[in-house]
């Protein structure tokens, strides 16, 4: 049970962050909020991505002095991947905040309840 | 295996991408180049896509390696008949809808134009990127594009708009990471991120529960993006306050599209005797798939604002697509391909025509459309055999995948979808009828109305030609489809069932 | 939103570390083909550099210096870089983004994926620098826009 | 039976399909608007009319245009049963072509061009009915007929006619799902949906789907044909202009219901599986219901056109009751009454639109005298109601012998004793009419003197009643009706 709760502590981080990020998501009616709530939840699978290429012991996937086993390397793809994740997830951040620009403008406002009421 | 047509998988994908940076460049100086470069680039990326279905068809699967590098390690680009359909019709669709889009991007956002193409182009070149690949992760990357352009479209629309846009950015995001974390339980027990890797190495996993979970994520991040009941609440909105060019564009494409990445993970990735047999998915699917036909139809009939109604009968059409995936038979599949390319004219057509109506008259409520059709007769002709083609009346195409999907369900020995199927064609007609009837017919109640009617109707006002033609064109498309559906689904789409069925 | 702090160590402590980040920003990218790093992080150190110009000198001043037209100019050009080497590729005859094709006057086929890789890069690095400094005046110029 | 690859079955649906594009183009200009009218009608006839020879001496045409899904295309195949009813609509689009001219000016209707774009695209689609080769085929023009109809009923555009429409649509769009739900249940049993003479459902399924199945598709086509349970848009429908009322609602639509039935019985189930299935006697008895009640329901209208949709469903129901009855002879009168009813009735829809356009009445009792004003018009009535009733020479009472040869040989008297109350009930609701026209004296408001409605109306009136007395003098005239539909019948008994 240790074991299984504690051998596998970076997918329980990343489930946990990643709950975190999908109540603010959901729960909460401030739109900032929910944006930065979105922004949890993506690093949280950034994290899980980054933690499933980790190897203790292993080094740079780059070539050296002196090469090195292939088993010493770490997994550079999950990181590779996350880099194109993190610009996905920068952009969306930017697509995100200039929307929220907008509604500020719109409706001086960015509680989601007080636009609500001001769109109907 | 380099001849030239070869490289029309990239050029597919390629032409869109740098005529959208070309868009702002050439922009700075011609204003109006924008809308021509735009058209040009899809018009060309049509073309390829023609040339790859023929391909595909003469000479078997396509498999294009990016840079060279072999798969598993590189990126593959694949193009099998159900790719090389998806393209055909993306593209055939997608240039229709911006020809018609001219005017009105004109009229909605004059001093946007610029930009506006730009990420019009690049909306499409993310589709486009979706149906060529044969990589879950570069399918990723392009639904985000595809998915923050969409994003970008929609808030600039009318007064809701951005909202409509945020609630979209937050549950498409909350789809994606859903489909991303897909990926990555796969990558953790196979290692590899190519479709057909994926699908050999798959099938001696099929025990593990990480297989499942991966297989859970994928499709709820996919019901997400293609707004499948209960998960279509960002759909209606973002549809209805979109600038009436963008949810033309987007409505007809962007949800068929994910439809399609969920046909593919269902049975490419996976195979369809693990996602329909092990894990009792199709008839989760196809239940859910029956509530959004009919919840999608009813509350279509409650809304007055033609664009909203559009949108929730999308999100009944959407039902019929995964029902058709769900009921797991030839007859149901084959139905939910053709329902992919028709319903994608259809509401293309029906979308141009509510453009049209914004154009020339401002107007969106079903019940202030009293006569349209005297100043507008082409339009509303069309939006006639676009609704009718929604009823599923024949010969338009709407009743061939409606005509499979009955057939489908008769096969799979389920008597309630039959029913729901057709009950959902009467709620159609319902709402449907309603808009005919308003378009044509005013209530009369005294003379003097119709000596008043009499002045409007000696002033036919159509839209502009290049709005007309493409409309008219698409509700053309409409009757050919129907009428020449057997050659589709011989020609092309039996090709494309995943092999057993 | 920018308010500008007549501060001289502000204002001193950037007019040193400008220079040099945005020099570390080129070494990044010109070693990320066979080092970490690449386009990416070096264009987002560059745009970083030019977000605490802005920070150090204002808006008005980071605008004198570079307006968003121009940025827009050099996002273009680093994505027309990127998918334009790969296109070359395209017209050698291989497929695309085969940098091993391309028309270079060394012999060396690796020398030739080095190189492309770095055309390559180089894109990535103005597109991303661009981008970065886009987002940010725009979001932070949004209060001066209204005004106006 | 010899089949023969021909253009004509499609030519003749085309023709007026082209009319209704030139109506469309041609509707600022009326003339020539009602020129491409009476121009298709007479070549759609003349080219039907081209067929019969060749059908009589025993062959098929056929003509294969797409495939519409796999082993079923668009196809059309003119057969002896195909023939008879391709030629009553076309014959009788000629007279109420002409007629509705002189009916919409006479009214200085509006929307003229959409009615008779409307009205041509019904008449493409009625003989698409009739010459379809399968039931997906056929499908497919029974669903443009009903959608094409919509605009003529609802053409007043008043909100009773919005309602008429809509309730028109209801009913017959929920029976087109019935229909569909039958033919893609059909197709996926058998694999083939081709009609087939004697039918081709035997030995496919169990006795409880194909119960099933017949029940869908007769309740199904049943709402067009009006059984009585689902009549109630035909009466409601009556809103339409009285020509519309006249061909669609008494000859085009209703029969295509009247006909698919037939097809259903007779081509897809075919006579000995309905024996088997004891199905007919059930259908015998549902149809005499409907023949009886709507008699009934008939005596009680006082809107003369209402009276005469109420007549109509009663009288539909005689055709499906001979088709029930399985014998030949009861097969024969009823696929002759097809024709003759059709005659009779448009005669006196006719009637009815004249007298309306003249007067402007609608209902039963204001019309008294009016025999006077209108003897030709009113004459003509009588001839119709004499006919609808049973009486010789007008050609009613051959049909209407047939029927009753056949409830003998079937060894079923109720029947034939349900047709001799109905005919009783004829006279009940028609005769007064006649009466009270000549005998009684009007409010006095009415000139005395003649004055028929114009001759583009009354000509119509009197080639329809003249008709209907030599065709019951001589069923095989001009035509021959008589030998078609002995030749249907032999179709379907002779491959027994």
């Amino acid at each position: 049970m240790s074991e299984y709760l504690i051998g596998k502590y970076n997918y329980w981080i990343y489930v946990v962050l990643m709950m975190i990020g999908f109540y603010a998501m959901m729960g909460k009616r401030n739109l900032v909020k929910k944006l930065i709530g979105m922004n949890i939840f993506q690093t949280a699978i950034i994290l899980y991505y980054i933690s499933i290429g980790v190897k203790k012991g292993g080094t740079l996937p780059v070539a050296m002095e002196g090469t090195l086993r292939a088993a010493d390397y770490i997994n550079p793809l999950p990181h590779v991947l996350m880099l194109t994740a993190i610009v996905v997830s920068v952009s969306t951040t930017g697509v995100a905040l200039a929307v929220l620009l907008l509604i500020w403008r719109r409706y001086k406002s960015l509680e989601e309840d007080e636009i609500l009421k001001s769109i109907r | 295996m380099n001849t030239p047509h070869v490289q029309a998988t990239i050029l597919i994908i390629l032409i869109p991408l740098m005529s959208s940076y070309a868009i702002p460049l050439l922009g700075w100086r011609w204003r109006g180049s924008a809308f021509f470069v735009a058209l040009a680039a899809i018009g060309a990326s049509t073309v390829c896509s023609f040339i790859l279905l023929y391909t595909v068809l003469t000479q078997g699967t396509i498999h294009y390696h990016l840079g060279g590098w072999l798969p598993p390690w590189g990126i593959e680009y694949v193009i099998d008949p159900l790719n090389g359909f998806m393209g055909v019709a993306v593209c055939v669709i997608s240039f229709l809808v911006t020809l018609s889009s001219k005017e009105s991007v004109q009229k909605e956002l004059p001093d946007k134009k610029v930009r506006f193409y730009t990420i019009y182009l690049l909306l499409f070149t993310g589709l486009m990127g979706i149906v060529v690949t044969g990589d879950v992760f570069n399918l990723y990357v392009f639904l985000e594009i595809a998915s923050l352009t969409a994003y970008a479209l929609i808030a600039i629309g009318e007064d809701g708009a951005p909202l409509a846009s945020f609630n979209y950015i937050i549950m498409g995001t909350i789809g994606a990471c859903f489909y991303l974390l897909g990926v990555g339980y796969l990558y953790i027990v196979t290692g590899s991120l190519n479709i057909a890797d994926l699908a050999k190495l798959l099938p001696p996993l099929y025990h593990s529960k990480v297989v499942l979970i991966a297989l859970a994520f994928f499709l709820i991040g996919t019901a997400i993006k293609m707004g499948l009941f209960p998960l279509h609440v960002w759909l209606p909105d973002a549809y209805t306050y979109a600038p009436s060019s963008v949810s033309t564009f987007i409505a007809p494409l962007m949800t068929k599209v994910m439809a399609y990445i969920l046909i593919r993970v269902m049975f490419s990735v996976f195979q369809p005797s693990y996602s329909l047999e092990v894990v009792p998915l199709g008839v989760i699917m196809s239940w859910l798939a029956a509530a959004a036909i009919l919840v999608g139809s009813i509350m279509a009939l409650a809304q007055k604002d033609l664009k909203r109604m559009l949108a929730y009968s999308s999100v009944s059409q959407i039902g019929y697509i995964v029902l058709g995936v769900g009921l797991g038979n030839k007859m149901g599949l084959l139905g939910a391909y053709l329902h992919i390319l028709n319903h994608a004219f259809m509401k293309a057509c029906l979308f141009a025509v509510a453009m049209a109506l914004m154009y020339r008259t401002g107007r969106r409520n079903i019940f202030q459309l009293g006569r349209i059709h005297r100043r507008m007769p082409f339009t509303i002709g069309a939006l006639v055999i676009g609704a009718l083609s929604m009823v599923g009346i024949p010969p338009t195409a709407g009743f061939f995948s409606k005509w499979y999907l009955i057939l489908g369900s008769i096969d799979a020995r389920n008597w309630f979808f039959v029913a729901v199927i057709l009950i959902s064609s009467l709620l159609n007609a319902l709402y449907f009828f309603r808009v005919i009837e308003n378009a044509y017919f005013e209530e009369k109640h005294g003379h003097l109305q119709e000596e008043a009617m009499t002045v409007v109707a000696g002033e036919r006002e159509e839209v502009p030609l290049s709005m007309l033609i493409p409309i008219i064109l698409l509700a053309a498309g409409i009757l050919l489809l129907g009428l020449f559906n057997e050659r589709i689904i011989s020609g092309i789409l039996v090709f494309a069932l995943p092999p057993g069925f | 939103m920018i308010i500008q702090y007549e501060n001289v160590i502000i204002k001193t402590i950037c007019r040193l570390l400008i220079p040099f980040l945005q020099l570390y920003a080129i070494y990044v990218l010109m070693h990320g083909h066979y080092s970490p790093g690449g386009g990416f992080q070096g264009g987002v150190m560059m745009g970083a550099s030019f977000i605490l110009l802005v920070i150090a000198y204002g808006l008005e001043e980071a605008r004198r210096r570079i307006s968003i037209k121009t940025l827009t100019i050099y996002a273009c050009l680093g994505l027309f870089i990127y998918s334009g080497t790969g296109a070359c590729a395209l017209l050698m005859g291989a497929n695309y983004l085969d940098y091993g094709a391309l028309p270079l006057p060394v012999a060396h086929v690796p020398k030739i994926r080095a190189l492309g890789i770095l055309s390559i890069e180089i894109g990535v690095f103005l597109g991303v620098m661009a981008i970065m400094i886009c987002i940010f005046l725009a979001i932070a110029s949004f209060d001066t826009e209204e005004k106006s | 039976m010899e089949i023969i690859y021909s253009h004509k079955p499609l030519l003749a649906i085309l023709v007026s399909l082209a009319a209704s594009a030139l109506i469309l183009l041609s509707g600022k200009r009326p003339n020539l608007r009602e020129a491409w009218t009476i121009l298709a009608a007479g070549a759609k006839f003349l080219i039907v009319l081209s067929m019969a020879p060749s059908v009589l001496n025993g062959q098929i045409l056929e003509y294969t245009m797409v495939t519409l899904t796999p082993g079923i295309s668009l196809q059309f195949r003119v057969d002896a049963f195909g023939l008879f009813f391709g030629l009553l609509a076309s014959g009788l689009w000629i007279v109420t072509s002409i007629y509705s001219i002189g009916y919409m000016r006479g009214l200085q209707e509006h929307a003229q061009t959409r009615y008779f774009f409307c009205f041509a695209l019904a008449i493409s689609a009625t003989i698409g009915v009739a010459f379809s080769a399968n039931l997906l085929t056929l499908f497919l023009f029974y669903e443009i007929l009903t959608i094409s109809t919509y605009p003529l009923v609802a053409h007043k555009e008043t909100p009773e006619a919005l309602a008429a429409g809509r309730k028109y649509l209801a009913y017959l769009l929920t029976s087109a799902a019935v229909i569909l739900f039958s033919i893609a249940y059909t197709y996926r049993l058998t694999g083939s949906l081709d009609f087939v003479g004697g039918g081709f459902l035997t030995g496919h399924g169990t006795p409880a789907i194909l119960r099933l199945l017949f029940v869908t598709f007769i309740l199904g086509f049943g709402t067009k044909a009006a059984f009585m349970p689902i009549h109630e848009w035909l009466p409601t429908a009556m809103i339409a202009p009285t020509p519309v009322s006249a061909l669609l609602h008494a000859v085009a639509v209703v029969k295509a219901g009247v006909f698919c039935c037939l097809r259903v019985i007779d081509f897809v189930f075919g006579p000995s599986l309905l024996l088997d299935l004891n199905l007919w006697l059930i259908l015998c008895y549902f149809v005499s219901f409907t023949i009886i009640g709507a008699s009934l329901l008939a005596l009680a209208q006082d809107n003369l056109k209402k009276r005469l949709a109420f007549s109509t469903i009663s009288q539909l129901s005689y055709i499906v009751l001979g088709a029930a009855l399985i014998t030949p002879s009861a097969l024969l009168g009823s696929i002759l009454h097809i024709a003759f009813h059709g005659f009779m009735k448009i005669t006196l829809f006719f009637c009815a639109g004249a007298i309306f356009v003249k007067t402007g009445k609608e209902n039963i009792s204001e019309m008294n005298g009016i025999g006077r004003q209108m003897p030709l018009t009113l004459g003509a009535f009588a001839v119709g109601a004499i006919g609808l009733a049973g009486i010789p020479p007008v050609c009613g009472y051959l049909s209407k012998w047939y029927l009753c040869l056949g409830s003998l040989e079937a060894k079923e008297l109720v029947f034939g004793l349900i047709l001799m109350t109905s005919s009783l009930l004829n006279v009940a609701y028609f005769f007064p009419i006649i009466y009270n026209a000549f005998f009684k004296k009007g409010d006095g408001k009415e000139p005395p003197h003649r004055g028929e409605a114009s001759w583009w109306m009354v000509g119509p009136i009197l080639i329809c009643a003249l008709m209907s007395i030599i065709l019951g003098l001589n069923p095989d005239a001009f035509i021959g009706f008589h030998q078609i539909a002995s030749a249907v019948v032999e179709s379907i008994q002779g491959l027994d």
